[in-house]
C-alpha cells in the first residue's frame, strides 16, 4: 500500500500557510476525484478566501466566482451540462455571509451540486475579521474585544440550517483535527460526490478547519482549537440524509 | 419559407430570437417592465431540447448563473430592469474580466432609487461607462422597434462570441412592452468552437480556467491592454448608426431606441415645414458610431441630442464632433416620453436661432 | 393613411385585448401597426389604456396623444380623454358605464350601452369586442372579413365557443341602431 | 517494513504530523532550511515506521509518501 | 365595544386589490402600535412588493427599503436609535428571494427587531410570479406548467429555517383565513413588537395571505385556499420563542 | 491646543477624522486594501457614546444599513473596495434617490472582476458617472494624501449633509495603505437639523417618508429636476482643483488622488530641465473643476492625462476643455502606479513636440 | 343591541365579510357602484347582528365598524 | 535632503516595523516622511517590503524605486534589490539569511548577521531592529536620541521589557564592529 499525492491535486505547491487545514482538504477532494474517476469531468468552482487559487491545485477544470457566488455559478453550469460534475469549495465567509442568499437557495431548490465547505471561523485571506462562524468571545481584527453577541450577532450554524430545507439531500458536518477525523471527512466527502452522481440533490460537506495564521497559533495549538472549541460548538455529525429515501426528489 | 408577421410584444419577440440564435439557458428575476421576457421563456424553455429555464433567488444570482454557463460554453441570457441590472455590476465585471461571452438585457425604468416603472433611459452611463468596478467595456446595442429586439437579440449573441465580450441590450419599457409586427431572422451561423470553456477536459487537454483574478499587477495590466486591443477591433468592425435625412441636414437631432422614432416623426414634421432638420441614431452604443457623428459635421450647424435621461448620452455626441458644433440638450424622465409636438419645439427654436444667425 | 387609436377604461375590461384586436387584423391587412399599453403594478382597480396605430408608412412614437379614433369604457376614462379626440375624429362611449356627454361638435361620438348589451346576451366581459363591432361599422378601418379571420387567428381552435362568442359580439355592436 | 519519506519542496514544517506519529518518530530539522524559508520534517527512524500513515493524514501540504 | 379603524392606520384607501390580505395585517399591525402606545417612536420600514406604499398606510415614521433589505434598513435604524421600535413589512419575494441574507443574518445576529411577513405565496406586485413559497404544482406566471421542484426547487419554510439560529427569539406562523385566526395573528404580531421593547432579539411572524388577483380566484376562494392548501404544507405554530428564557441573550 | 501630528496609515486616519467628524454608524465588510477602516472603527467605535460598529454579512447589506441610518438622521459611512463598491450600487442609487447625505469610502484596486488588490483608479466612471441605475450624482472626493484622507472625511460629511446628497471619498490602495504624519482637523461645525429624518415622529409632527418611489412619471420627474437643479448648486459652491506651477505652463499634468503625487515629482523634474510643465488635480471629480482647466488654456499648449486605468477620466478634461487642446493620455492599471520617470519621459516627448511645432 | 356599518368610500366588495358572518346578514348591494366601481357589502338586518366582529375582523380594507 | 529607504525581507521578519520606527523618528525631528508597504493576501511565506521617504520638502511619489539606503534581511530580497540601490547609496545585509555578495563597487554594503545576533542574544525577532541600530550609526540620518524617544512613544509604557529589548538591539546594530 502506498500513500501519496493523488493525481487530481496539480503537482504545485500550494500558497496556503503551514499548517492550514484547506491543504488536507484539496487532498481529499481530489482523492475521491481520482477514486470516482471523474477528473474528466468534473468542473470545480473556487470562492474568494484562501482558496481563490484552488484553480491551480485542482487539474479539473476550474471557474473563479465572485465572493459568495460559488453555488449560482456552479448551477449555472451544472443546468446546461446535467452531465457534469460540480462542486463548490468554500469559506465560511463566502458561503455563510455575502453567499448566503446562494447557499439557501441552491440547497432549496435542490441543485445536484457538492458543497465544501471549510468553516475556520475568520476570514482568512483579507487578514483574520469575524466569519458568520466565528466563536462568540473569539477575538479577531473587527472584534477586537472578542466577539459578543449582542453587538456582533451569533454565529451561524450552516448545517443545522440547510437541513431545514427540502431540497438539501445531504449535510454532514466534519473535522480535520485528527488522522480519525480526517477519514471521516473523506468519506463524508466522497458521499457528497456520489450523491451527486446518484442525482440525489443538494449535499453538503462542513468541514472545521485551522486557520493558524490568524488565529495567531501554532499549527498544533490550531489543531487542539478545533477540538476543545469549534467541535463543542459545532457537533460533528451527519444532519440530513435523504440518500436511501432517493434523495431530495425521492425517484431515484 | 415565406417570412411571416406575427405580432408580438417586444420584450417576448426577443425572447423568442434569443430561442432562435442558440440561448439554451435563461435565469432570470422578475421586475417590471421586463417580466414577460422572463414569462415567455419559463414556456418555451423546457420544451427545448437543454433549454433551462430558471428563476434566481435575485439579479445577483442570475448573473452569476449566467456566469457560470457561459463559462461552461453554453449560449446564456438574464434580463432585468434598472435596480435590477445594478445589482448585476460585479457580476458583469467578472464576466468581462474573464471574457465571457453572454447577453445582458436592460429594459430601463425610471429612476433612481425604486424610481417609477414607466420607460427611461437614465441608464446609459452605466451601460456604456460603469456597468461595474474596473476598466472594461460592454457591446451595448440600442433597439427602437419590437423587429430591433428581435435582429439585436440575434446580433448581440453573435457578436458576444465573436469578440468574447458581454452584450448588453439596452431596451427600455416602451419597447419592450409594445407590439409590433415582427419577421424572425433566419438564424445560419453556426456557433463558435469555445475551446476555453471549462466543461470538463475528459483527460483530454489540460485543464482549462475562467478568472479574473492576477495578483501580479503586471500579468493583470496585460490582461487589461490585451483586453483594451481588442476593444479598438470591435470599434473598427461594430460602430453601428442608423441616418435619416442627413445629407442636407443643418440640425441633426440625435438619440438611440424608443426616442429615436420620436425624433424621426419630429424630423418629418420639421421637414415638412421645411426645416433642414435629420436624424442620427446610434445603434450601437458602445462602440460609439463616432465616425457617423463626423460625417454629419459638413451640413450640420448643430446637434440636438434627445434622451429620456437628465442628459447622459450628450457627452458622447459632443466628444465625437469634438465639441466643434453646439449640441443642445432636450429630455424627460421618470417614465415621462418626448412627444413629437415638443421635439419639433426644439428643432423649431433652433432653426430660429440659425435663421437669427444666433448659431 | 394613419389612424390613432386610443382605448381607455377599467383595468379588467378587456381594453388591452380590444387594442390588440385592432392591431392584429391591421397587421393582416399588410399594414403598419403598433400597440402600445399602459402598465403599472398588479394591483386591481386602476384604470387602464392602450394606444394602437395602423398607417402605411412606419411608425414613430406609438403613444396616441390625440387619436383619430377614441373607445372609452368608463366615465373616468371619458372626461379624461374625450377632449383629446383630433377635430374630425370620432369617440364610442360606453354609456352603460359613462354618465357624461360632451358637446364637442368637431368629432362623431357614437353610444353604445355596451356592457348593458353584454351582459343580456350572456358575453359577460364582452364590452369591449361590441364596440369593435360599432367602430368597424362607423369607421371601416378596418372590415368585417378581417375581423373575423384575426379572431380566428387569436383565439386558439380548441375555444371555438369563444370565437363564436367574440364573433356575436361584434355583431351586435356591428349591428347597433 | 513501511517507510516514511518527507519531500522538502513542498514541506513547510508544520509538524502536524510530528504532533500524530504514534511511533513519534517524526523530527523537524531545525537545522535545514527549505528553498521557502521552512524547517522541514522527517523521519528519524524508518525502522520504527508502522506505516499507519497518521502522518500522511494530516499533511496539509501532501508532502509525505507512506510506503508499507 | 367599538371595533374600528386604528389611529395607526392613515385615513386613506389601500391601493389592494379586492380581498388581498395586505389590508387585514396593515389594520393589525396599526393596533398593536395603537394598543402599545408606540406609533411615535415607531419607524416602519417598507418592502419592494405590494406594501411597497404602505408609508402611505402607516402612520408612525416609514422608510422605503430596496427589495430585500428591509432588515439591513431596520438594522440601521435601530443600531442608530435603540430606543426606537422598528419592524420591516415583507413580502415572500422580498423576504425569502432576493433579501435571505439579509432575513438570516439579521435573525442570527438578534437584531432587536420586530418582522412581519406576508407570505402569499406569489410575488404580487410583479404580476404573478413564482416566489421561493410557491407550492409544487402551483401554477404561476414563471412555472406555467406548474412548480415542479425538480426544476423549479421546492419551497423555503421560512420559521422552521430561522428557527434554527442563535439569535431568533420568537418565530410564529399565522394565518389571516378566519376571524379566529386573524385574532391569533394579532396575538402574535403584538408579541413580536413587545420583545423588541423587552430587548428579546429578533422576533418574526409568518402570516398565511391571499393574493385572489395573482392566484386568479375570488376573495372568498382565495381564503379557501390558504386553509386547504396552505395551511397543510406551511403548519401554523410557534416555531421558537425564547421570550421566557429572558430572550436571545438571556439578560432580560 | 497645540496640533499633533501623528503618523497613520491613509485608511486609519480617514476613520479617525471620520468619528471626529461625527460618524456615528459605520458598517462595512472587509476587503483588501481598505480593511483597516473597519478595523480602526472596530476598536473605536464601541468607546464611543452612541457609536456603532457593525461588520455587515455583505456590501450590499452594509449599504442599505447606512441608507437606514442616514435616513434616521445619523451620520453614517461604509467603505470598500471596488467589487464591494459595485455591489452598493442599487444600495447608492436608493440613498441618492431619497436625498439623503452620509459618506461612502472606495479604497480602489485593480479589476475588472476579482483584479487584484492593488491601487487602481479605474472606478472613476462608476465614482463620477454611474454610481448605479438612474439619474443622479455623488459628491466626489480625491484625497492625495494622509492628511487628505482625514480632512476630506470631514469635507465629505459636512457637504453631504448640507447637500443632502451621498459624498464618496475616491481613493486607492497607495493611499489607504501608506503612513504619513497627519494633524486632525478642528471640527466645529455643529451638525444641521435633520427635521425630514425618519426617526418617530413622537405625535409632534405629521409621519415622515423616506422613499424614492414615484409610480406617476410626472412626480418622478419632478423629483429628478429638484435635485438637478440643487446640482446646480453643487457644482459652482464645491468645484475644487489644485494647480502647481500652472502660471506659464505650456504643458498641463493632470490627474488625481495619488497620480496627482507622482504628477508633482514629475513636473519638478521637467522644471529642473527648463520645461514648462504644471499640474493641474482635480480634488472633487464630482463636480469637475471644468473652470480650472479653462483657466489653464491661456498658456497650455497641451495637455497630459494620467491615470492608473486605461483612461477614464480623459474625456472629461476634454469636454472641460472643450476639445481646444489635445489631450494625450498616459496609464497603468493593474496595481502598477506610473513612476516619475515615466511621467517625465511623457513630459519630455510633448515638449519635443512643441518645439518641433508638432502641437 | 349591536350595529354594524360599512364605509360605501372603502368598501372594494370582496365579500369576505358575507362569508363570515355567522348570522348571514350581510350582502353585496349588485346594483350599488362606488366611486371606485365597486358593489359594495352592507347590513341587511341590524337586528340581527350580534356585534361578533367576525366581519370588522376579515375585512381588508377596514370599511366596518361594529358597535356593541 | 531626502532620503529614500528600501526595506525588505520574508514576511515575519518586521520589516514592516522597521520602516515604520524610521519613519516615526523622521516625523519626530519634524521631517516629511512617508511610508509604504507592501501588501497582499494573508497567506504567509512571501517577501515582504517597504519604502520610507524622509524629506525636507514634501513627498511626491511615496513608492522608492532606487533606494538611497537598502535594508535587507534575506536572500530573496538581496538579489532583487541590490542593484537598484542609487550610486553612492548604501546597503545593509543581514548576512544570516543572505548568502550572495554584490559587486557593486558604487556603493557602500554594510554587512550584519542580525538575525544570528539577535537569537544568540535572546532577541528573536528583533534582527529589524539590530539593523536599525546600524543604519543610525553608518548614515547619521536619524539620531540614537531620536531612535530612543521614537520606540518610547511607539511602545506602549506597559510594555517596558519591549522598549528595554528594542533599545538593546538598537545598542548592538550600533556597536557591531
Ligand atoms: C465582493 C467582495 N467582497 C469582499 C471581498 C474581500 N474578501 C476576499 S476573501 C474574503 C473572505 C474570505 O474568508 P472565507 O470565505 O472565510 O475564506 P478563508 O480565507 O477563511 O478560507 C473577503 C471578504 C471580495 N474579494 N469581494
Ligand atoms: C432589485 C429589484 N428586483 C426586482 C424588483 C421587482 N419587484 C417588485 S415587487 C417584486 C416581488 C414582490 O413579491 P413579494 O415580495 O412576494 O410581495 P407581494 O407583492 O407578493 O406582496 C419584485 C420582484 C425590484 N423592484 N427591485
Ligand atoms: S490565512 Fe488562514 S486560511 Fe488562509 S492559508 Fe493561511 S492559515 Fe490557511
Ligand atoms: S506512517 Fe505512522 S508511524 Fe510511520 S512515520 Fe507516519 S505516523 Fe509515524
Ligand atoms: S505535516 Fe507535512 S508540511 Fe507539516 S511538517 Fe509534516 S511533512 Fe512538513
Ligand atoms: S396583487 Fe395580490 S398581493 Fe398584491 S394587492 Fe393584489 S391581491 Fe394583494
Ligand atoms: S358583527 Fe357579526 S353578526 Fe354582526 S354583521 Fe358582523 S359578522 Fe355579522
Ligand atoms: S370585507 Fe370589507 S371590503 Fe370586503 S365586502 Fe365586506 S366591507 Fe367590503
Ligand atoms: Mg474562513
Ligand atoms: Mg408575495
Amino acid at each position: 500500500m502506498i500513500l501519496e499525492r493523488p493525481k487530481s491535486l496539480a503537482d504545485v505547491s500550494t500558497h496556503f500557510c503551514p499548517g492550514c487545514s484547506h491543504g488536507i482538504v484539496h487532498r481529499l477532494v481530489s482523492e475521491v476525484m481520482d477514486e470516482l474517476q471523474i477528473e474528466g469531468r468534473t468542473v470545480g468552482i473556487c470562492p474568494v478566501g484562501c482558496a481563490v487559487t484552488s484553480y491551480n491545485y485542482f487539474t479539473c477544470d476550474m471557474i473563479e466566482a465572485a465572493h459568495g457566488r460559488a453555488p449560482a455559478v456552479a448551477t449555472g453550469v451544472k443546468r446546461a451540462n446535467p452531465d457534469k460534475v460540480v462542486f463548490t469549495y468554500q469559506g465560511d465567509g463566502d458561503l455563510a455571509a455575502i453567499g448566503t442568499a446562494e447557499t439557501v437557495h441552491s440547497a432549496t431548490r435542490g441543485e445536484n451540486i457538492t458543497v465544501i465547505f471549510i468553516n475556520n471561523t475568520i476570514y482568512g485571506m483579507t487578514g483574520g475579521q469575524m466569519a458568520p462562524t466565528t466563536l462568540p468571545g473569539q477575538v479577531t481584527q473587527t472584534t477586537p474585544y472578542g466577539r459578543d453577541p449582542r453587538y456582533a450577532g451569533f454565529p451561524v450554524r450552516i448545517c443545522e440550517m440547510v437541513s431545514t430545507l427540502s431540497g438539501c439531500a445531504y449535510a454532514e458536518r466534519v473535522a480535520v483535527d485528527s488522522p480519525a477525523h480526517v477519514k471521516a471527512a473523506k468519506k463524508a466527502i466522497m458521499k457528497g460526490f456520489r450523491n451527486q452522481l446518484d442525482g440525489m440533490g443538494f449535499s453538503i460537506i462542513e468541514i472545521l478547519s485551522t486557520c493558524p495564521t490568524n488565529w495567531g497559533m501554532t499549527p498544533s495549538q490550531a489543531i487542539e482549537r478545533v477540538r476543545n472549541e469549534m467541535i463543542p460548538y459545532y457537533p460533528l455529525g451527519v444532519y440530513k440524509d435523504m440518500t436511501d429515501k432517493g434523495g431530495v426528489f425521492g425517484d431515484k | 419559407m415565406a417570412e411571416e408577421r406575427v405580432l408580438m410584444k417586444g420584450n417576448e419577440a426577443l425572447a423568442e430570437a434569443a430561442i432562435r440564435a442558440g440561448c439554451r439557458c435563461y435565469f432570470g428575476y422578475p421586475i417590471t417592465p421586463q417580466t414577460e421576457i422572463a414569462a415567455y421563456m419559463s414556456k418555451r424553455m423546457p420544451k427545448i431540447e437543454g433549454g433551462v429555464f430558471l428563476q434566481a433567488e435575485s439579479e445577483i444570482a442570475a448573473i452569476n448563473m449566467v456566469y457560470g454557463a457561459a463559462a461552461s460554453g453554453v449560449r446564456a441570457m438574464t434580463s432585468s430592469s434598472s435596480p435590477g441590472v445594478s445589482l448585476k455590476s460585479e457580476g458583469i465585471s467578472y464576466i468581462a474580466g474573464c471574457d465571457l461571452p453572454c447577453v445582458i438585457v436592460n429594459v430601463q425604468r425610471g429612476g433612481p432609487g425604486l424610481g417609477g416603472i414607466q420607460p427611461s433611459q437614465s441608464d446609459y452611463y452605466m451601460a456604456t461607462k460603469a456597468g461595474g468596478h474596473g476598466d472594461f467595456h460592454l457591446l451595448v446595442f440600442a433597439p427602437a422597434s419590437v423587429q430591433d429586439m428581435a435582429d439585436f437579440a440575434v446580433w448581440a449573441f453573435e457578436s458576444a462570441d465573436k469578440y468574447r465580450m458581454p452584450a448588453m441590450i439596452l431596451s427600455d419599457g416602451l419597447l419592450g412592452q409594445m407590439m409590433e409586427p415582427v419577421v424572425f431572422p433566419e438564424i445560419s451561423s453556426a456557433q463558435p468552437e469555445k475551446p476555453w470553456a471549462a466543461v470538463g477536459h475528459n483527460n483530454a487537454r489540460p485543464h482549462n480556467i475562467i478568472n479574473s483574478l492576477y495578483l501580479q499587477p503586471d500579468e493583470l495590466e496585460a490582461s487589461n491592454i490585451q483586453r483594451f486591443e481588442r476593444y479598438e477591433v470591435v470599434k473598427r468592425e461594430m460602430a453601428s448608426a442608423q441616418t435619416y435625412l442627413t445629407e442636407d441636414a443643418e440640425i441633426i437631432v440625435t438619440g438611440y431606441g424608443a426616442t429615436s422614432r420620436i425624433i424621426r416623426s419630429a424630423v418629418n414634421a420639421a421637414r415638412k415645414e421645411g426645416i433642414k432638420a435629420g436624424m442620427l441614431r446610434p445603434v450601437t452604443l458602445w462602440p460609439f458610431p463616432e465616425q457617423a457623428y463626423k460625417d454629419t459635421l459638413s451640413t450640420a450647424k448643430v446637434y440636438l441630442d434627445v434622451e429620456m435621461s437628465m442628459g447622459q448620452m450628450v457627452n458622447d455626441v459632443k466628444l465625437a464632433i469634438e465639441c466643434k458644433r453646439p449640441v443642445h440638450f432636450f429630455g424627460h424622465t421618470g417614465g415621462i416620453i418626448p412627444t413629437p409636438a415638443e421635439v419639433l419645439a426644439q428643432i423649431k427654436a433652433l432653426d430660429e436661432k440659425i435663421r437669427k444667425g444666433d448659431i | 393613411m394613419t389612424s390613432e387609436i386610443q382605448l381607455a377604461g377599467f383595468g379588467g375590461q378587456g381594453i388591452l385585448f380590444a387594442g390588440k384586436v385592432l392591431a392584429y387584423c391591421g397587421m393582416l391587412d399588410g399594414r403598419e401597426v403598433s400597440w402600445l399599453p399602459s402598465y403599472g403594478p398588479e394591483m386591481r382597480g386602476g384604470t387602464c389604456n392602450c394606444s394602437v396605430t395602423l398607417s402605411d408608412e412606419p411608425i414613430g412614437s406609438p403613444t396616441v396623444y390625440n387619436p383619430d379614433i377614441l373607445i372609452v369604457m368608463n366615465e373616468p376614462s371619458f372626461v379624461k380623454y374625450i377632449n383629446e379626440v383630433k377635430p374630425g375624429g370620432c369617440a364610442f362611449v360606453n354609456t352603460t358605464l359613462v354618465d357624461s356627454v360632451s358637446d364637442r361638435k368637431d368629432i362623431d361620438i357614437y353610444n353604445i350601452p355596451a356592457t348593458a348589451m353584454a351582459e343580456e346576451n350572456g358575453l359577460t366581459g364582452g364590452a369591449n369586442i361590441v364596440m369593435i363591432g360599432m367602430l368597424i361599422k362607423k369607421t371601416g378601418i378596418i372590415s368585417m372579413d378581417g375581423i373575423e379571420s384575426t379572431i380566428r387567428k387569436m383565439v386558439p381552435p380548441k375555444k371555438a365557443q369563444l370565437i363564436e362568442n367574440n364573433m356575436k359580439a361584434i355583431r351586435m355592436g356591428y349591428d347597433f341602431e | 517494513m513501511a517507510k516514511m519519506t518527507v519531500d522538502h519542496s513542498r514541506c513547510k514544517g508544520c509538524g502536524l504530523c510530528v504532533d500524530v506519529c504514534p511511533k513519534k518518530i517524526i523530527v523537524i530539522l531545525k537545522d535545514v532550511r527549505t528553498a521557502k524559508g521552512y524547517n522541514p520534517a522527517e523521519c528519524s527512524d524508518q525502522s520504527k515506521c508502522i506505516g499507519c500513515g497518521f502522518c500522511f493524514e494530516m499533511c496539509p501540504d501532501c508532502a509525505i509518501r507512506v510506503e508499507k
